[in-house]
């Protein structure tokens, strides 16, 4: 059977150049950068070429200014509870959006327990985030915005720039979550203005299991684990080698190859203008202002997984935001808050391209996905078929 | 993950559609998720002729309805109604923990189709 | 250059049959576990597979009892802070022991710093946990008592059984960090009867950026991060695959080969009385109730660092509680807490053998180490040459 | 990590022991570290003829005693005088930022052993 993983944006092949890459470390350059003896310094090298790396895709000034993760989530929660922790005598305000991802949303909500106060700016139904609410919403003790690069779900892509001139008006610190947007259009920490950003190796054809948080040099931040002196005691534990020398080369290729989403762009526009030929079929996210992969769209009368369980079985590897996939009892917050109805944030169906989707498999999916759409819709109560 | 009993029923469901003029229809939604179930009866003599379903929903609740409606096909309304949520979700080899609710749809949708049919004919 | 790596408490080698388990997960088996399609369920059973395998390792119940994390550090700031937090209303007493793995005292001390209470319970000069004292310390408002299964510095293995016995009497949850005794001696959950338990891959063989909390069913534990619903919310974030495998088949294997620490064993005792022949030189730890890895030695006069140097330039790889090698101004506080002065901590060797340590390294161990020893205490304003 | 001439001299340190009757003895510990360092000096028409030393410390301690020995033979009193620790540092082609203190021990034994000397001559 044909196979279409058009499902780029939950996770990517590792690329074979980085695969091959991180091969030595672990049988033959296995030790622990801690070490002082030379098994350990040989890995101390490697891991300080690979923070280089990493530093360099995102321009940032100093490698130290990157501090390895165990992943977007980890990079997300420590952004957030590490200046909150560091900051909180100076005041106890944080800013969101709520189209966040749930790394951010949940931690901030949690702080909100605590005792911090949190506003969480509205979106559009492009899914933009409302400058002007922002502006009004910064008071003296904000210490910091959070607000993501572009959104995992729609894609739509955020006026950074804009929030961090909003900030730095008020000396407030700012962290973008650029998860998704790093590989797949330009992350320039020195450009966009940022003081903490997330990135995660497994969305940019690294491996699972590491991220990087980018705290610019300066920035008040505290560590919100404990244990010995890694990673400048931010972030302890026994570093997953491996994984940061993979994830260096995972950010040196997507960069170098960023040209290709220009290509993954014309094919997005040709899905999404595909599928909206199917009656009843709404585009969500803006349609320019968008990552070059994403395609997300509301298909009326019909439920989000059995879509996916239809497409599977003809070999689509997709992504839903209904509510019977995420384990929640709502569909995607993302798509309620974009003003949607359950109903129709229950039928909605994420395609992600990659570097490597092909013409063929975008035609592959305009064939099978009116075919599957108008047999689900002849289940359904809400439409005569 | 579903059962291959969960896949088939997906991948064939049995008895989809609508009865015109139908003897009973019952319909709910799931509170949980905000999927609905349609069923409709085609009754003779208190026996279960003809059933068919309309379902917005996941896997687990296009399966479920498709099982129920081949369970109940050919049965006395009374014999019917003791189908419960429990008995579909076997049928079907089980179901996930976190699907277990999509499988209460099916059970309840019949049961309000054969109340409808009740309340119509003043049975 | 002969080259010994001595070293095995602070990282291992990948063993060959892992890294061949974990190799399809990077290019082929690449989908996100949380996906609903195929490319995320073929991946997903196989997480389950590696999880049952863990918990087969360390005779746990139910698989579910295992939460993957991303190493012991992080695993063990998941049990203390976990815990304290599902259990604050209940009491905020904690307890552990001075010899502690800073992942553990650290976020042990953080947690006194927010309004907990600490108690430490101290060592005697074999490293082992002082019982009487420990059966004194609990209190009703006790919560948690987490004391090491085997300290990594001395090697010393605690009497957690009888930890759990005192505990239970008040009903308060154990911890214990078995990161350094899984796959040395057994490690079996119902024989020990803790409630929480922490290993870490790499350190049986598996790779780096992996690690696991036991958490036995029923146990009160709250999430610190937040994210996702993987790991059942307990630790949010896309699962380090390959890892997670690997872990899996490491710790299978380690099992399996649980008989190869005896030959070990002797190996140890072999330098440790060979190491004892030079003059003022002694022996850490307990002498018998040790793990079968583990070489720890103080060397009068002369200092860890620069015999750590030396030794590197002889091509074998060792450890030392030297403040020197620390980062931190202080020596070991294992070391301390067991009673050594600062010099004599000073000038600690710890050799941690592993399962393909040969007879030929441990000679070669002791013809190079007495006349490092012997150079190094030349230059020593301590001892006349 | 260490520089190619930090761990020579580590390798081979120059001038390693003691001068029996020294002329001047001059011992500092690094209160950071606990480590020690003893520098003995022979000393000739205002010269350094000799000088040796003894050091209980990390690699960067001993190959920075090593050094300052080196740098201070032949000079006279007052020339040695002026040797600082960053001048030894920067002698080894520096130290890594956690190491720069050990440097410290280096210059200020010297010294010691020079006050002691113009101390015993009443100078
Ligand atoms: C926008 C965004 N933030 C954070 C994450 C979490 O990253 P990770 O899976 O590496 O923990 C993801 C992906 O899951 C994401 O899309
Ligand atoms: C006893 C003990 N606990 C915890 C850890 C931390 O484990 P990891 O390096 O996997 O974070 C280590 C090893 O460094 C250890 O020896
Ligand atoms: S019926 Fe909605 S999740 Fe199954
Ligand atoms: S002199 Fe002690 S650390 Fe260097």
């Amino acid at each position: 059977m044909k196979r279409v993983y058009l499902d780029h944006a939950a996770t990517t092949p590792v690329h074979p150049q980085v695969l091959e890459k991180m091969l030595p470390f672990f049988k033959e350059l296995y030790g622990n950068p801690s070490s002082i003896h030379q098994f350990g310094r040989e890995v101390a090298i490697e891991i300080d070429k690979a923070r280089e790396k990493v530093a360099k895709g995102i321009n940032a000034q100093f490698p130290e200014e990157i501090f390895f993760t165990s992943g977007g989530t980890e990079a997300d929660n420590l952004a957030i509870f590490g200046v909150a922790k560091a900051l909180k005598d100076k005041g106890k305000h944080i800013i969101t959006s709520v189209i966040e991802h749930h790394a951010v949303l949940d931690a901030c909500e949690s702080l909100e327990k605590e005792g911090f106060e949190l506003t969480k700016v509205p979106v559009d139904c492009d899914g933009l985030i409302d400058l002007e609410f922002l502006k009004s919403a910064v008071r003296d003790d904000t210490i910091l915005i959070t607000i993501m690069h572009a959104n995992n779900e729609v894609g739509t892509i955020q006026p950074i720039k804009e929030v961090v001139k909003i900030a730095k008006e008020k000396g407030v610190y700012v962290h973008t979550d650029a998860v998704q947007t790093f590989g797949n259009i330009p992350v320039d920490v020195q450009e966009l203005g940022v003081d903490l950003l997330t990135i995660s190796a497994h969305k940019i054809y690294g491996p699972k299991g590491v991220g990087a948080l980018y705290v610019r040099k300066g920035t008040k931040i505290k560590g919100i684990s404990y244990g010995g002196g890694q990673e400048r005691k931010i972030r302890p534990g026994t570093e997953n080698v491996p994984g940061i020398i993979g994830f260096g080369e995972a950010a040196q290729i997507c960069v170098e190859t960023l040209e290709k989403t220009k290509e993954m762009a014309r094919l997005r526009d040709k899905l999404i203008d595909g599928l909206l030929k199917i009656e009843d079929v709404k585009l969500n996210g803006h349609r320019t202002n968008r990552l070059p992969g994403n395609v997300n769209v509301s298909i009326e009368y019909i439920e989000g997984e059995a879509l996916l369980l239809s497409l599977d079985m003809e070999g689509i590897a997709a992504s839903s935001g209904s509510a019977c996939t995420s384990g929640s009892l709502d569909p995607s917050h993302v798509l309620l808050a974009m003003g949607l109805s359950h109903q129709t944030a229950h039928g909605s169906l994420r395609l992600t391209l990659g570097k490597d989707t092909t013409e063929e498999d975008i035609d592959y999916c305009l064939e099978v996905i009116p075919r599957i759409v108008d047999r689900l819709r002849k289940m359904s109560p809400l439409k005569k078929g | 993950m579903y059962t291959e009993k969960v896949m088939d029923h997906f991948r064939n469901p049995r008895n989809v559609g609508e009865i015109e003029n139908a003897d009973g229809v019952g319909e709910v939604g799931n509170a949980k998720c905000g999927d609905i179930m349609k069923i409709y009866l085609k009754v003779e003599n208190g026996i279960i002729q003809d059933i068919k379903f309309q379902t917005f929903g996941c896997g687990a609740a296009i399966a479920t309805s498709s099982a129920v409606t081949e369970m109940a096909k050919g049965k006395t309304l009374d014999e019917a109604l003791k189908l419960t949520n429990k008995m579909v979700a076997e049928e079907l080899g089980g179901l996930p923990p976190a699907k277990m609710h999509c499988s209460n749809l099916a059970a309840d949708a019949l049961k309000r189709a054969i109340e409808d049919y009740k309340k119509k004919h003043n049975l």
